[in-house]
């Protein structure tokens, strides 16, 4: 039935005699088998440290690392595969820019611009380069269907040195203009790094279209091993960057009182990189471009319209955010049942098989925004299915019951 | 473990009561106590009076796990020692953490025991503890920072 | 014959009709297939993010990732879970430490002393903070044999704030004297962050006992997979410190312009941690306790003092520091042939299967003091043999040969 | 491949020998090519009269191919004008990445067809063309920094 069910073992296996209904995808997704024997495989057979060694297994390894960086750069649409710096996750790539951009190419009246909407981790690093530089945070606050009016972009303007946004907010699901954003930030003179971390497993992201200044994503959220990220950055930009993270690999050479660096990717690659995890990277790139976005984005978009509609039917659940389907949505539901606590709605969830999120999802100002402490939240991939949405809507049915509340 | 066996009469009764949910007169100690993994927030305050708890009440959001173990919680500790909450907090802690089995030893927890399980939903279990760990903080001398 | 050769399939493969000779331990080791499978499974059956979820599946993970905690905990013997702090290798737990110590606690004219044989890793943060700081390096220097004299351990004194060594030379293989540093560094009121990256995989390390406040170490050297390293540091300090890396997960509380911070671990733990490689590394310490480090200790002393004697026998090949085996001395052979460059010695020995490495293993400054610009490097782990030995030396014998020098 | 391929006589020779390997009379470009990833340091000397290259001369420390490269390349250089050199550059740069096969194609670089096998040597890539990208920036103008 479920055509991806033999690729993701996980998604197959009962507990409790139940079997697992994954919609916490957007903290992170599942990897098929072709990913997680693609890690197997480099350690079985071609494990060794990269750039370091002239012997054969390292020129392997270092082969291995290199493709799989030409292969996020064919993905992305970057320029160059020295575009493509490989970190641990979303979060380091935006520390660092914040570390090696932000505290080094703004100064005291600076503008940050951003959406209440955004990640933490596209939010703390922003506000430690405010506190260290005497820059400022302002921020852009989005109507009810959780899009940012003209009013709110107006906000990029003369003062604006850097605006750091979403491209799919990971509590609303909102898709954000990031080409209209770019034009604005551009014209004010402000570089732009985006957070794809909620958009790239879900849908194409072209960098070189977008005309974005930076792009930071994790490995883990699309299908790929837990501990590889990508920052993506224009070579100039990154070229006169000073390096954030320094040691073994990025050099070029060492006195005792000094040293001058790598040129791209080397210098912003300290220490011993995660050859497993690049490939990992690779091979779960592999496996999207095989199933394409066309079917990803159609798969999703059909079980969010499901889903909706089924929630729109259960009396006291409210969502937030957008409320149909469409363009401008992706598939990550927030929601809140009356009287109930998320957590409680989790655990109840949880005893149905059904593995939901509930809490501030690492977006505190957007809770506080909404007036709101916490929220439940279902996040789609398109290895679910209508049966995976149909037992969520059962489950969710009967969460007030559960608590001595009526219908 | 079961929803069933978590989600009891007695936790539905104190989730949905506001009988210890509420500001108190003259507080002497007030103490905001934070689950930052969930966003939970509860305030508690006590009025002591010759090591005695006179009063107590909390405030704030939280799931019904932790909004009914506190108020649990303050049924039991309204009219102790500190000594003896300190000690009925040192039990609980115990049950959750599944050290204490002992089903008499539990006896003083009363109403609490009703949270026993929880010991088996690791999840949960920061959300059982938040009131006895504000409490236990609270009694040590720990205040609300001044607002700077 | 070898014991460990059906642990790590790599070992048994042969490439081009020979067998790997794997010499270059000290970059990285191999992975036991017990590695290889314990990641494999946590991916095909306990996969989520962990800290987030309140579901089954995330608090298995949330489990897996925190038991880990706990495994290297009891394996370094620190006193609590809260000082072991998971980051993606070495380099970056040493940036960490320069980052969030040495730019909030350091000042000017304040002295960072470290010996010159330190890994760039170990070099470079600190140049990064004296320069930050106005503090200053000073650098001890090693004798003929690697070894630090009285008279330079003198130069940690009254203004040395921290000291930075490593428990094993990357090059020479000198282990260092870390309780005496230890103790003349507690005196003069200094931290002392100890790079074990070389040692852990080879010598116990009790962090307690050597009483260093800080110690930073590679999974990937210790048979653990990539995109894993360990942070150790004193529970005192580590709560003085500001959080380095910001993001989702290391947060109390969050609002528009400001946050707070969670208790140790997780302050300094920013964004989705890398939970797959924090079990690998688990899984290579309980392989490591198995084979245990008295057996490793005694097969590395054997072969070493094995290829030490085998190598004084051939004409012109000179080996750098302690020629001897023995108790301070670690299996790390750095030398050089006569006349030949070491990367052409690296080729040719590569053209029989012999893995080495050739240049200045991320150690420039110590190749300035040796006079020299380059080495070779054979490193040993307890899975190489005699047969291992013979194989390279018989290939080192042949070296000048190939570039028309004479015997 | 194999090593015989590479450690041919000629290498073998350019890298014994130091024809090449000294400093000359009033150069007009002196530049450092580095290897970072393994330490290997040339330093290239010109002397440009006219467009056309007089006298060039190398030093510094490396491994036979990169010493024999930087020696096999400056006896072709020498003489020729700023352009045949950098035409010869790129011949070589196609050559080591296995871009240009055709062997009549590559005849005008004479004794450095023998770094052919280098293309199948990904690690020893780097060693092949330090000099020869050395030459490429000292032609297009870049000159050592000033001591700070
Ligand atoms: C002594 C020493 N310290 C630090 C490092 C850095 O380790 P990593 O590259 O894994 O960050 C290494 C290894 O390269 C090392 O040998
Ligand atoms: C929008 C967004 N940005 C950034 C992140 C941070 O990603 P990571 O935790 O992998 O660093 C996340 C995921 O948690 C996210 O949803």
């Amino acid at each position: 039935m479920n055509p991806y069910l033999n690729d993701f073992p996980i998604l197959k296996e009962e507990h409790n005699g139940k079997r697992l209904v994954y919609l916490d995808n957007a903290a992170t997704t599942q990897k098929p088998l072709s990913v997680i024997r693609a890690v197997d495989e480099y350690y079985r057979s071609s494990n060794a440290n990269p750039h370091r060694g002239l012997y054969e297994l390292s020129i392997r390894a270092t082969q291995m690392y290199e493709d799989s960086r030409a292969a996020v750069r064919e993905f992305i649409h970057a320029e160059k595969d020295c575009e493509v710096l490989f970190t641990r996750n979303a979060s380091e790539s935006l520390n660092l820019v914040a570390y090696s951009y932000g505290l080094n190419f703004m100064k005291e009246g600076d503008e940050i611009a951003l959406p209440v909407s955004e990640h933490h981790s596209n939010v703390l690093p922003w506000q430690m380069v405010a506190r260290a530089k005497g820059a400022k945070l302002v921020f852009l606050y989005p109507d009810k269907n959780g899009r940012l009016p003209q009013a709110e972009l107006d906000k990029i303007g003369p003062k604006t040195k850097l605006v750091a946004v979403a491209h799919v907010s990971n509590v609303l699901g909102t898709v954000y203009p990031v080409e209209e954003i770019v034009r604005r930030a551009h014209k004010a003179g402000a570089v732009v790094v985006l957070d794809c971390a909620q958009s790239i497993p879900h849908y194409p992201v072209d960098v070189k279209k977008l005309d974005v200044d930076f792009a930071a994503f994790s490995g883990h959220k699309m299908l790929a091993p837990m501990g590889v990220g990508v920052l993506y950055g224009k070579e100039e930009l990154l070229n006169q960057m000073p390096p954030f993270l320094t040691g073994g690999e990025m050099i070029e050479s060492v006195s005792e009182q000094d040293a001058t660096f790598a040129p791209l990717p080397q210098k912003f690659e300290a220490g011993t990189q995660n050859v497993g995890g690049a490939v990992g990277l690779a091979a779960a790139i592999d496996y999207l471009k095989q199933i394409g976005y066309d079917t990803i984005i159609k798969t999703e978009e059909e079980l969010l319209s499901y889903a909706l509609d089924g929630m729109a039917k259960i009396p006291h659940v409210t969502v937030y955010g957008d409320t149909r389907a469409g363009e401008q949505r992706c598939g990550v539901i927030s929601f809140n049942v009356d009287g109930v606590h998320p957590h409680d709605v989790s655990s109840i969830l949880d005893s149905d098989g059904v593995a939901i999120r509930a809490g501030h999802h690492c977006a505190q100002p957007l809770m506080q925004y909404l007036g709101v402490n916490a929220t439940c939240r279902a996040s789609l991939y398109f290895y679910n299915t209508k049966e995976d949405i149909d037992i969520f809507l059962a489950s969710l049915k009967k969460v007030r019951g559960w608590l001595g509340l009526g219908d | 473990m079961g929803i069933e066996n978590i989600y009891t009469q007695i936790l539905t009764e104190h989730n949905n009561s506001s009988r210890n949910k509420h500001h108190i007169e003259n507080p002497t100690a007030v103490l905001k106590g934070v689950n930052p993994s969930c966003g939970d927030e509860i305030e508690l305050e006590l009025r002591e009076k010759d090591g005695v708890i006179e009063d107590a009440g909390f405030t704030g959001i939280g799931c019904a796990i932790s909004q009914a173990s506190a108020s649990i919680m303050i049924d039991l500790i309204k009219g102790q020692t500190k000594e003896e909450a300190l000690r009925l907090a040192n039990l609980f802690f115990g049950m959750i953490k599944n050290e204490v089995t002992d089903e008499s030893q539990l006896e003083d927890l009363d109403e609490a025991i009703a949270l026993k399980d929880i010991s088996h939903m690791p999840a949960r279990v920061k959300c059982a503890v938040l009131g006895w760990h504000t409490l236990e903080n609270a009694i040590h001398g720990e205040r609300n920072p001044e607002k700077s």
